[in-house]
């Protein structure tokens, strides 16, 4: 029942480059532990995992995903981060019909209009990271926002996104500044931030621009001048990199954080254990797809993807990652997720000590009804 | 209170400001740049990454030696240097005498070999660095609020460039250096240790960058990839200026610090690559750049 | 200091004894050309010699040789009883050896002044900037002027100019009359004989042997990489038809 | 066809450098079949003289007519394609090509293919007869396929002679041609140049006074950028202020 | 002769390896292949080296993409398209930088690449850093499916094929004969009456419209154009395939841009995965150092001492 009786994960990352961190290495190993969870098998048959260097080049992915479907025998992807590269192996899966479990990436068209049937967006995702941030802020009394966006397209995306959620939570935003991506100096446009007297700076944008950004906003004095700001796509290394005394107090919307309880400590002290690193939420999320990936091909005794996938959206996901997730038919993985604020390097009692978990924002409010999504397979 | 094209006029003041700030890091690197073109003809592809081991030496020499930013503002450059005459000593040196262009494509390498091994053992996204204590906060200039550390920066890069053009433009040595740029050999018949003399310019074209890398490193992340991008609009710096031209480096430097400055205000979209624009420009109208000699 | 000794010893009449350059068995390559077949030769103190021969007969590859500019060489060379073969040019010159090319060499970076003024001084004794000028009217009136700028001739002057002021008392001169009008050329062949007088040593590579031969004490005849004869100054007569046989004069 | 005695004519042509006037009013008159010499101290202005004639350098003013023609705006390509050919001081080939590659480049002009990437370079072929006859004339016709690289300056410089004969200029601008080579070439090139001469047109400039005595119709005295004295050898060498600012003991 | 036997050898094992490799593989080899060859007629034969060949590739990648998805041109037009407007805009960059050599040369055209590379980042039409996506592989002249990966393997095979002769000829003809006499000695070929910046020109046009002939098919290959095409790094990577394969050899660049793609797919997946950048750059260190005449200079060099 198993095709080439072998049940086969090719884990797509990108390992030497901007993203190695969030995602990468530690993104197979996350997937390892899922398959070691089984004991290397699963419906009786071997389960195997691939990996590669995608370098974040689209070309290279959509070449090693047709290679693997083609002649590797390979049943699902997973991780696969940049949008650029998620996109490029959705093509690939549609037309081999394969499933493509998305972690890394961020983008929301992966559920809307870029949706493929078989395609399942799993961690995030941009109105996720809108949902949480900019009402959360809001209701704090944050009602006027400015924002630095990248401009690029998932800068723009994320800046209409947070718009459209300030907006209806009663807020006004101001304006925003487009910023060259990538952005070494961020010192002129934090000028423009000030002067535009919003309450909250809004950073529609991710990695080493969000990090320049908040060290520039620090030097120059604005959250010391009352005004705050709002990290819209941040991860723990990033955290780490800008510094506990300049990020303290920062809140952002995350998916997982490895001290939220006492499943999710057990298993990163594992992961830190391989890694020397706590997970990020892409990592944990890859260990929960891959996880309930295997669960559907052990529950069902096939790797038939239609028959698969069923299996996967009539169980729900329930693992130290999701609790009572949800796949719905745009491929949206519905979970919850969580504000979070850096704390103070006093309240810290270890390296890896950085955040607390404020509210758990649930999933419909998260990621919206359904009946929001424009996929038109849905 | 007047607005000035529709800006009032503090904005324009402290944009032309911080434009003169990001200009003074354009002049270092791009005055490194031009000391290595000058002596060795090679467009030092590996610059940005070198700029990069000048923000990480600083972070490094903090966190695992427990030397402070004043420190760091001596030694990182000290290290780097010398981490470049070794590369000058034991793999540029091989290619005297061909093509200067292969000194591109070796530097080209070694600067994704470098960034490559430091993504590897430190992570992407870098480590933390914050401003000395000393130039923590900041003064109100009335139509801004300037960080002290901002203030340091121009200053200190304005002297560093200062002392390079002497040394270059007014010194024995600096008539060493060009003329070993036209022709080495002759100059070292003449009784010149033209080797040596090499190997010191290379070494302090790239003490220049990490120089420029220690002002950095409390202002911008000090990750592995920070200067691979940098490099480009750098490059774009020393053509407008005239290659080679130290006076060009620097003053182009930090005029184009300004221009880019006011593009952030006016056209934050087109600032990315008003840089490029301008060049384009400068080349029709002064194929030599505005202060290199057409030859 | 150098200089001073010759005066006092009368330079021409000890000169003979003292070996200023000697080459054995020199074999220079470039690439895998072999251009230098087993040179050998001696230059005594306050000697001018000439190298004549045709057009790639290897007299500026011989300069070059001794310079230390030629990458591949084998053979021995001694300068005041050093041995340079395997030496690097700029330790050579600091011997006292001054070098003028045939191909000039200026820089156009460096003005005409900077020009004269950029190689180090290698001996003490050396001409003073303003005998210089004097000696070439040209330089002094160009002086701020670039390096590369100057006529073709007048680059000459200061390639030649150039290596008088350092002190170098071994002078390896490559064409030096090369493109200059004959008044130059004159002025120049007084300067050659005022230098012998003060006891330098010259090695002179020429094609105009009616500047060359007044002023030789020996002409060295090359021929296809090798030296293939000497003939004295005294002998110039008589040997005659060794110039016919081999620069078809 | 123009049928002024004159093929070359410049009147007042000035070339200033930053306040130095390095070629000043010169009116400078080359009768058609002639050989014309241009000779002067060093820094007279010759080798200017010549690169304001074939606009490798813009005068300051004046203007120069070829063939009646005003060429004061032309560029330098242009100039070459009316027919006036210049040498360089400093010797000029390609040194990565083979002699007979060297002097098929300047062959090839005249075919009006150059620009065709499309065909076969075997085209050129029929280009190589004239080409080893060129060769032969220089005395180079040993080193048809040798890499000019490896020759000697002197062979470089016979060679340059070939390429430039190779375009059959009605006009010839030699800057000293006879520069760096042995008494044999000099002669060589010599016969060469009054071989060459017949039905052209030849201005050079040369230090060589036996050169010039033996070949040259006319010469132009040059000092300080403007014209001394002009006439046959005899008449020239005989001028005392010659003597004194050019020729010295030579003369 | 042996040249002539020699690429009959390669023909004829380009026409069987489908049979043997993944052929989406080598599709793509062969795309880098052409860009690389492409690159070797202005830097090789021209003695000019661009550091800004991305933009050809890149722009016609996105031309193309955006003339098939949008506009859903045949894939030969769409291809076409692509090609022409590489040369375009070759034009304009050249027109720019055609007039200073070298290094100085070099740094103009990454320059302009750059801009081409922050105009794809920032336009609407090419979908920003997610590329252009989904583009139809359509068919050929309206009759064979190129969804299928061996009929489009033999597509690629016609177009690079094609490009290369074109390459082999410009090298070989008139043109290229005048051009390497530039590269010689500029002057000189001016005052023999040749308008050097036109002949350089038309060489970078000529490059750039292959160039961009290689990105636009390579489109079509993955049915994708992304911002990897544009970027710096692109244009770096190009001049690695050149000189790994043999500077100004014809079938160097080809070669070389084989052992890189072939290098950059196995690496991707092998132990070595993250240290793809870093072993990228020591070839280069490499290379330059020990390497400088290619594999295939080397292998000739070889040839010509043993007989
Ligand atoms: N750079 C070089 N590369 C290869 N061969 C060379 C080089 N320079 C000179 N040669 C060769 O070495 C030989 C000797 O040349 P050299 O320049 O020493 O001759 P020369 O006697 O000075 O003649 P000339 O009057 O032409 O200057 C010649 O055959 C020449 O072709
Ligand atoms: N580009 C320039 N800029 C400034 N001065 C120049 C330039 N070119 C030439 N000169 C000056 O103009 C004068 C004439 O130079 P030119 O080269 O024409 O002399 P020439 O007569 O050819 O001399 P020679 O016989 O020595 O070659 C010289 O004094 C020279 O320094
Ligand atoms: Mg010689
Ligand atoms: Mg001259």
């Amino acid at each position: 029942e198993i095709s080439d009786g072998v049940v086969k994960i090719g884990l797509m990352s990108d390992m030497s480059g901007t993203y190695s961190d969030v995602a990468g290495e530690g993104a197979a190993v996350a997937a390892q532990m899922a398959i070691e969870e089984f004991g290397g098998t699963v419906a009786g048959a071997p389960i195997e995992i691939v990996t590669a260097d995608h370098q974040n080049k689209a070309d290279i992915a959509a070449n090693k995903a047709r290679e693997w479907a083609d002649t590797g025998q390979v049943d699902a992807f997973a991780e696969l981060v940049t949008t650029s590269v998620a996109l490029a192996v959705f093509e690939v899966a549609k037309q081999q019909n394969k499933i493509a479990l998305v972690s890394g990436s961020a983008s929301s068209p992966l559920t809307n209009e870029a949706c493929i049937p078989t395609g399942l967006h799993w961690t995030y995702n941009t109105r996720a990271l809108a949902v949480g941030t900019g009402s959360a802020i809001v209701k704090e009394g944050g009602d006027s926002w400015y924002f630095l966006t990248a401009d690029y397209a998932f800068g723009e995306a994320l800046e209409r996104d947070v718009s459209a959620v300030v907006e209806a939570s009663g807020g006004t935003v101001l304006g925003s500044a487009k910023h060259p991506f990538p952005a070494s100096d961020f010192s002129s446009f934090i000028l423009q931030a000030q002067a535009s007297g919003a309450k909250v700076i809004g950073l529609a944008n991710a990695g080493a621009d969000t990090v320049n950004a908040i060290k520039a906003a620090n030097e120059f004095g604005v959250v010391a001048a009352g005004q705050k700001i709002a990290g819209l796509l941040v991860f723990m290394p990033n955290v780490k990199s800008i510094g506990q005394d300049v990020a303290q107090g920062l809140q952002m919307t995350v998916s997982f954080y490895w001290d939220m309880d006492d499943e999710t400590r057990a298993w990163s002290q594992k992961f830190y254990e391989k890694t020397g690193k706590m997970p990020t939420g892409i990592q944990a999320g890859t260990y929960s797809s891959v996880l309930h990936y295997l669960k559907a091909i052990e529950a069902t005794g096939t790797d038939d993807t239609d028959t698969v996938l069923a299996k996967m959206r009539e169980m729900p996901v329930e693992d130290m990652f999701a609790k009572g997730g949800t796949l719905r038919t745009d491929g949206r993985m519905v979970h919850d997720m969580y504000l979070a604020e850096v704390k103070k390097p006093s309240e810290s009692e270890g390296e890896w000590d950085l955040l607390k978990i404020v509210r758990t924002i649930p999933g419909e409010e998260a990621y919206g009804p359904l009946s929001e999504s424009t996929c038109p397979t849905k | 209170m007047t607005d000035l094209l529709g800006f009032p006029p503090q904005v324009l003041f402290g944009q032309l400001l911080l434009g003169l700030i990001n200009g003074a890091f354009y002049a270092v690197l791009s005055l490194g740049l031009a000391v290595i073109f000058g002596l060795l003809n090679i467009v030092n592809f590996a610059h940005g990454a070198l700029y990069m081991l000048g923000a990480f030496a600083t972070a490094g020499l903090t966190t695992y030696f427990g030397i402070g930013y004043w420190g760091a503002l001596i030694l990182a450059p000290l290290i780097v240097g010398a981490i470049g005459m070794l590369i000058e000593r034991f793999l540029l040196r091989r290619l005297s005498g061909v093509d200067h262009l292969y000194g591109l494509l070796l530097t080209f390498g070694l600067a994704l070999v470098i960034e490559g091994s430091f993504v590897k053992l430190f992570g992407s996204s870098g480590l933390p660095y914050a401003p000395p204590p000393q130039l923590m906060g900041g003064v109100n200039l009335g139509f801004m609020f300037l960080p002290w550390y901002r203030g340091w920066v121009v200053l200190a890069a304005v002297v560093m460039c200062l002392v390079t053009w002497y040394i270059f433009e007014k010194t024995k040595i600096g008539a060493y250096l060009r003329a070993g740029t036209e022709n080495p050999k002759l100059l070292q018949a003449f009784g010149v240790n033209v080797p040596l003399l090499t190997t010191l310019a290379y070494g302090y074209g790239v003490a220049l960058a990490a120089f420029a890398g220690v002002l950095a490193a409390p202002i911008t992340q000090v990750s592995p990839l920070m200067g691979s991008n940098l490099i480009i609009v750098v490059f774009a710096v020393v053509v407008i200026g005239g290659m080679g031209s130290i006076m060009g480096a620097i003053v182009t430097g930090l005029s184009m610090g300004v221009i880019e400055g006011l593009t952030k205000v006016f056209w934050p979209e087109a600032s990315a690559t008003v840089i490029f624009a301008v060049m384009a420009i400068v080349l029709v109208l002064r194929p030599a750049g505005l202060f290199g000699n057409a030859t | 200091m150098a200089v001073m000794d010759n005066h006092e010893l009368g330079g021409q009449h000890l000169s003979e004894h003292i070996e200023e350059l000697r080459l054995t068995d020199v074999h220079a390559y470039y690439g895998e050309s072999h251009a230098l077949h087993g040179i050998d030769m001696t230059v005594y103190r306050g000697e001018l010699v000439t190298l004549l021969g045709r057009n790639g007969s290897g007299r500026t590859t011989t300069l070059r040789a001794i310079m230390g500019l030629i990458g591949h060489r084998t053979g021995s060379i001694h300068i005041k009883g050093e041995e340079v073969i395997g030496m690097a040019p700029h330790k050579i010159a600091h011997l006292g050896v001054g070098y003028c090319p045939e191909e000039r060499g200026i820089f156009a970076s460096l003005s005409v002044e900077e020009n004269l003024m950029l190689p180090p001084q290698v001996c003490a004794g050396g001409m003073s900037v303003a005998e210089i000028y004097e000696m070439f009217p040209n330089l002094a009136e160009r002086r701020k002027s670039q390096g590369t700028l100057l006529s073709g001739g007048e680059q000459q002057m200061l390639a030649m100019a150039r290596i008088l002021r350092t002190g170098a008392n071994i002078l390896l001169l490559d064409e030096i009359t090369e493109g200059l009008a004959p008044v130059i050329v004159d002025t120049l062949g007084e300067v050659l004989i005022t230098l012998k007088q003060r006891g330098y040593t010259v090695v002179l590579v020429e094609q105009n042997f009616r500047f060359a031969a007044p002023l030789a004490d020996r002409h060295l005849i090359m021929d296809h990489g090798h030296i293939a004869t000497t003939v004295l100054k005294d002998e110039l007569e008589e040997k005659a038809h060794v110039f016919e046989e081999y620069l078809s004069v | 066809m123009n049928q002024s005695p004159y093929i070359l004519e410049t009147e007042g042509l000035t070339k200033g450098f930053r306040g130095f006037t390095a070629v000043d009013h010169v009116d400078l008159k080359v009768k058609r079949h002639e050989i014309h010499a241009l000779i002067g101290p060093n820094g007279a202005g010759k080798t200017t003289v010549f690169n304001l004639l074939t606009k490798f350098l813009t005068p300051t003013s004046g203007s120069i007519r070829f063939n009646g023609r005003d060429i004061t705006a032309a560029k330098p390509a242009e100039i070459a394609r009316m027919g006036v050919i210049r040498s360089f001081q400093i010797s000029a080939v390609f040194p990565h090509m083979t002699a007979r590659e060297n002097v098929r480049v300047a062959l090839q002009r005249k075919l009006g293919t150059s620009f065709q990437f499309w065909r076969s370079v075997k085209t050129l072929n029929r280009l190589n007869e004239r080409a080893d006859e060129l060769l032969d004339m220089v005395g180079l016709s040993r080193f048809a396929d040798a890499m000019v690289a490896d020759m000697s300056y002197g062979r470089k410089r016979a060679l340059e002679i070939a390429t430039t004969l190779a375009t059959e200029p009605e006009m010839m601008l030699l800057d000293e041609p006879t520069q760096g080579m042995g008494r044999e070439d000099v002669e060589l090139v010599t016969e060469l140049i009054r071989k060459v001469s017949a039905g052209r047109t030849i201005l050079m400039v040369e230090h060589n006074l036996g050169v010039v005595s033996t070949l040259c119709d006319t010469i132009t005295v040059l000092q300080r950028g403007s014209i001394l004295t002009e006439g046959n050898y005899a008449e020239v060498s005989a001028d005392p202020r010659v003597k004194e600012a050019y020729m010295g003991k030579a003369a | 002769m042996n040249t002539k036997l020699a690429y009959l050898i390669a023909f004829a094992l380009l026409l069987m390896a489908p049979l043997v490799l993944y052929p989406v593989f080598l599709m793509k080899l062969l795309c880098f292949a052409l860009f690389a060859s492409a690159f070797n007629l202005i830097l090789g034969f021209g003695g000019l080296l661009s550091f800004g060949h991305a933009a050809f590739f890149g722009g016609a990648a996105y031309i193309t993409g955006h003339a098939l998805k949008v506009w859903g041109l045949p894939t030969e037009l769409g291809i076409l398209i692509g090609a022409l407007s590489s040369g375009v805009l070759g034009l304009a960059i050249g027109l720019l930088a055609i007039r200073r050599q070298g290094i100085y040369f070099a740094m103009i055209t990454l320059a302009m690449a750059q801009m081409v590379y922050f105009f794809f980042i920032s336009a609407d039409f090419s979908g920003g850093e997610n590329g252009l996506q989904g583009v139809p592989r359509g068919s050929f002249l309206g009759l064979v499916d190129l969804q299928n990966n061996t009929a489009m393997y033999y597509f690629v095979l016609g177009v690079f094929v094609l490009g290369y002769f074109l390459i082999a000829r410009a090298v070989h003809s008139p043109f290229g004969q005048v051009l390497s006499a530039i590269r010689d000695n500029e002057a000189r070929a001016k005052s023999l009456g040749y308008d050097v910046e036109r002949y350089k020109l038309l060489a970078f046009v000529l490059s750039a419209t292959i160039a961009g002939l290689a990105g636009a098919t390579k489109t079509v290959v993955f049915q994708l154009a992304s911002l990897t095409d544009a970027h710096w790094h692109m244009s770096g990577e190009v001049v690695l395939m050149t000189l790994l394969g043999g500077l100004g050899t014809i079938a160097g660049p080809a070669i070389g841009a084989g052992i890189i793609v072939t290098l950059q797919n196995t690496l991707a997946s092998g132990p070595l995965s993250s240290w793809v950048p870093v072993v990228l750059g020591l070839i280069f260190v490499l290379c330059v150092l020990a390497f400088r005449r290619g594999v295939v200079g080397e292998i000739q060099a070889l040839i010509r001492k043993s007989f």
